[in-house]
């Protein structure tokens, strides 16, 4: 893989990782508010996947869905001042940190019901094959959203009309605090592949050069062949469900284990291995850093909605 | 102009708007190859090819959201679910997904389809091919809802329906399909939100919809004979709901009923008279009337399933009531 | 295995195909209306599998459920008149043909909607469970109902808290008119056991036999361990979807091949390949004929529901 | 008398019936080792234990169903759905089968559960967490709807749901849960179908429930420091309605504004003021009001938010308003 690559990702990633950092900061001081679930710890899987994309290439997104964003290019301003509920927020303020979309940029949004996304994103695969695109979607949901009928339901449309989208779940072990192995049986969340017919891998969630290099043959067998595949990417939060929930539930010896296959450092150390000098990553840092900074001014800095014209949109409804 | 089936003028409106826009799709359980258990997909697979017009299993919820998703993505779906008592599996995707996509997006996206489905008591369906759950639809922000009583309007208004930009819940009655009546056979539109005087008439206003339009224009000829002038009116839209229409007629007649197959407890009846209520309190001059639908699931029997909902005779009586207060 | 029961299963499955066809007879004569889906062809399932049961062992039927009803040994008369919408029938009429259940023989019940019973055998198994019982539920639903997302949610449940329900999907092949290789990838239905960490079984499902030799092995592995398994019984309809469908899209050539296999002369031929007198065969079909005759007369004898009870029995709710 | 928080006296109510009656079982997602989001079902997998207090995946379509199967073969469920905007995965379960068996089976069985839910509007939730869609069950026969105010009614009302024979829906609000109020130690039932008076007046009289109770009562001193002397009524129990107590207040009042957080558009509001007007359409001595939720999906911004729900202020105009016509 080209060195150049992986600096990107790991840009990426730590990107999302700053960007979590701050947003939680900001919530701490109360310009954020709402729910707040931070993709901390799973920085690999955004990273990884939406690497291997092209640009005009579909996501559909989680409540956890700050990552999936950023590795999709959005501008973090617009997005930090979305979760502000500022107007220049990509939604205008109306969404907030649990329905960030930006369909510019083909991100059809992050959703507050685990699941709900899932049969949104079997459309836009319809949508695409209908129109002879050969662009592929993500559907991004997790471990718990995998017991949602839904899933089962659009998998299966997916495959019998061999729509391109490749189902990705984000399996961190827990939803909310139940555990995985407390909801099913199974060891690999990919083996629900076979009960519709179609492939499916797991991989480790918490490496995105390994998670590149699969989807980058996902991607390309899923714009020939256009059928859906079901990608499980093992990983684990660094926190608890939510910035309000400590997560005591989770033992600390499973999050030290996981912490120390951190995603932004297998990242750092695989760039170091290769080669590349420590002033070039740090240089790398400063330039998220410096991002984090602007994008935190500028949502700061952002005028609220005007309370008139919402009132004045509302009223034709 | 000729006439037609209800029916068939919603596969004529299918039929038009699949030739007149290239984006629009149909699907759902049983519609392509089958036509639709009231044929209104007729002949739309074979006009139109497997790749607009196709069946899909039996997994509502995700179908709804699929259609919601590609209309996302820029098609335009129109999908059906068969009896309206399903699409209670279809509500996360329908209320929580579609319906609300394009305000939360803060107007970046717009998921502009078409739910087709059916509602109403028929003849001995039983508890769970029978209900006419409009109301639940109607309190949702973000979509619109129809509901036609005559082939004219069924026609003009899924074609409006179509072309509209918002999610449209469009629901038939299953009492509607045989009935007939005028259809102009090209293009027009009924736009959305207008509602229809089906009758005029100077002493007391009936507000209805689908097919209890037809038994209250029935009521109004007893009526008549009985010196008494109705007015019906037909919502044909429900949301937006055509407040002027209603007020104009009020204030013509001064009286006010409401007739629904739909339960009355927390149908939209009561909505209605509200709404005049707080517009118009004092051009009231008799007691407001709502005849609607017994509070019960509805029973197999068809003898018991005749008393759940209104009767010409009962809307007869209660137009009578409220004259003689 | 024993003659004796083969007999049973031989009254069993010729009450369901007699019994069916005098509907059809009322129904076109005008006595019941409404929706009627017929059994015919698909005999042996209920029998094979209700005929492995205990009697306090539950059900949970489907739109197709005479065959259910009459397998757990309801009386065909209650069953009738229910069709005919009489005070007499198992549910007074308020019910039909759709929705016969019977709670004091533990038959929860058919259904208007296609899954909709399946969260309720997986409530019953619970209940069970709970309880400290040994009884199994069986989980009776189509092949189109395999792909409602409650069939995925519901037996997920049933094999993490390991609640004693079997999962019986009757593969008659169509969902209505949609083939089921239209609707799902995979050859066997019981495959889909496979992503919840289950077993299951694909059975001939003509063969009253063999499906009961089957689930006896499963019924005694479920008191015991209480899991869920799913079984498929691969079976066809013998005409339409329902009585006003004439199956226009059925091809000759299939019907044909699976009227070869007719449950019921699968099991008659069995019994005289075994030895048992033509006269004997004769007599079980005499007595069948006589209870449905009785049935017949009973129902139609029966009177309609009283509307002022009904009335009086609303105006409370 | 111990002055309490309403999730404790919810809390308290799940201890004693489950103590009560050993066939009382909770399941729900993160209810048992977390406790619940609210804290509601905090305790009881320590005090009652794993087989009768148990975590469920993310499948709520089937765990209701669950719940209402279990309750047909003779256990009873309490089950959690965390948020109101999330039963609209569950409405074919609760609607078509539980809310119907009893009568679909011509008596034969019942399926007497009760699911806990939670709604309203909060502090930044959006569009898909901050919904009130009691119109939604309001409208379905066979079904209770309760809805407590304070942590007296709270307690109360949930021991009489477990005890009752009906599927029952009860419906907390999230601004309640901190509330307090006095709740006796012990076991009491406020039976349902019942509404109470939360403060006696004259001049008008206020219908309403849940969180809303709070905000007229606040809005009920205002007006009497305007020298107008509001009775607020309680409704606790929305299905069965008790009519009785409405027609009374208006008895003496005369005038009748009705109060709630849903959307005006399809509320219950409508229903009840046309259930008044059907009965009492003489003892009516000004025009009705309904002060509700804005017409929109509830945004994320929580300035906006706060414009789409009625404010004491918004209570005390409206009243104003009927007072003044
Ligand atoms: C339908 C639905 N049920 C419950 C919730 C509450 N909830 C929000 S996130 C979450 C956990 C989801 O787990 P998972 O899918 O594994 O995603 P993760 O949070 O682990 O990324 C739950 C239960 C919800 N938002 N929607
Ligand atoms: C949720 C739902 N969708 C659609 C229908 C209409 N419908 C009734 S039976 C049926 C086919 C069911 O197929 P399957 O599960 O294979 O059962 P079979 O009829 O073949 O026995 C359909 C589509 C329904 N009753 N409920
Ligand atoms: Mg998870
Ligand atoms: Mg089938």
């Amino acid at each position: 893989m080209e060195l150049d690559l992986i600096k990107g990702m790991f840009e990426t990633a730590l990107t999302i990782r700053r960007f979590e950092e701050a947003a939680i900061d900001q919530y701490r001081q109360g310009r954020i508010y709402g729910y707040l679930h931070p993709y901390l710890g799973e920085e690999a899987i955004a990273t990884g996947v939406i690497s291997a994309l092209r640009p005009d290439d579909y996501i559909v997104s989680t409540h956890r869905g700050h990552g999936h964003a950023i590795a999709k290019g959005h501008d973090i301003k617009l997005m930090l001042a979305e979760l502000m509920g500022k107007e220049s927020g990509y939604c205008h303020g109306r969404g907030g940190s649990m329905h960030v979309a930006n369909l510019a940029q083909n991100n059809l949004g992050a959703n507050g019901i685990v699941g709900g996304g899932i049969p949104l994103a079997t459309g836009a695969g319809l949508a695409v094959k209908y129109k002879g695109g050969d662009q592929v979607v993500i559907c991004f949901f997790g471990d718990g959203a995998i017991n949602q009928g839904v899933f089962h339901e659009s998998i299966n449309l997916a495959a019998i009309y061999k729509l391109p989208v490749i189902f990705v779940v984000e399996n961190n072990h827990y939803a909310v605090s139940t555990r995985i192995q407390d909801s099913t049986l199974i060891p690999n969340l990919s083996q629900r592949a076979d009960g519709f017919g179609i492939p499916g891998i797991s991989l480790d969630g918490n490496d995105a050069v390994v998670i590149h290099e699969e989807m980058v043959k996902v991607v390309a067998r899923t714009r020939q062949v256009q059928g859906p595949t079901l990608v499980e990417c093992k990983t684990y939060r660094h926190g608890g469900h939510h910035i309000n929930d400590p997560g005591a539930y989770m033992p600390e010896e499973e999050m030290k284990y996981w912490k120390s296959k951190d995603p932004v450092l297998v990242l750092r150390k695989r760039l170091a291995d290769e080669g590349v000098a420590e002033h070039e990553l740090k240089e790398i840092e400063q330039r998220v850093e410096a991002k984090i900074e602007e994008a935190v001014a500028f949502a700061i800095n952002s005028p609220e909605p005007s309370k008139e014209a919402f009132l004045a949109e509302i009223s034709v409804l | 102009m000729a006439i037609i089936k209800y029916r068939k003028a919603l596969n004529q409106a299918l039929f038009e708007e699949m030739t007149r826009d290239p984006m629009v799709l149909c699907f759902g359980a049983g519609i392509a190859e089958r036509g639709g258990s009231y044929k209104v997909t007729e002949g739309l697979l074979e006009q139109f090819g497997s790749k607009r017009v196709f069946d899909t299993p039996l997994s509502e919820a995700s179908f709804v959201g699929m259609a919601g998703g590609a209309a996302i993505a820029g098609v335009k779906p129109v999908v059906e679910i068969l009896f309206v008592d399903f699409t209670l599996l279809v509500m996360d995707q329908l209320i929580n997904q579609i319906a609300k996509y394009n305000f939360m997006t803060g107007g970046q996206g717009k998921a502009p389809m078409v739910l087709r489905t059916q509602g109403g008591v028929g003849n001995g369906l039983a508890g769970q091919h029978s209900q006419s759950l409009e109301a639940l639809f109607y309190h949702i922000p973000g979509l619109k809802l129809v509901m036609p009583a005559t082939p004219y309007d069924a026609k003009g208004l899924l074609k409006a329906s179509i072309r509209d930009d918002s999610p449209v819940l469009f629901i038939e009655n299953k009492k509607l399909y045989l009935t007939e009546g005028e259809v102009p056979d090209g293009d027009y539109i009924v736009p959305l939100g207008k509602a229809d005087v089906k009758r005029s008439g100077s002493d007391v206003t009936i507000i209805t919809y689908s097919y209890m339009v037809l038994e209250c224009l029935a009521a109004a000829k007893v009526l008549e004979e009985k010196g008494i002038s109705v007015e019906v009116i037909d919502l044909r839209t429900l949301q937006p709901l055509d407040e002027e229409s209603i007020l104009q007629s009020l204030d013509k007649t001064g009286r006010l009923v409401v007739v629904h197959e739909a339960p009355v407890r927390g149908g939209i009846g009561g909505d209605i008279i509200s709404t005049v209520l707080e517009k118009a309190f004092y051009s009231l001059e008799a007691p407001v009337k709502r005849i609607g639908g017994k509070n019960t699931t509805i029973p197999f029997n068809i003898n018991l399933e005749k008393l759940c909902i209104p009767s010409v005779e009962d809307i007869v009586d209660g137009v009578m009531e409220v004259m003689n207060s």
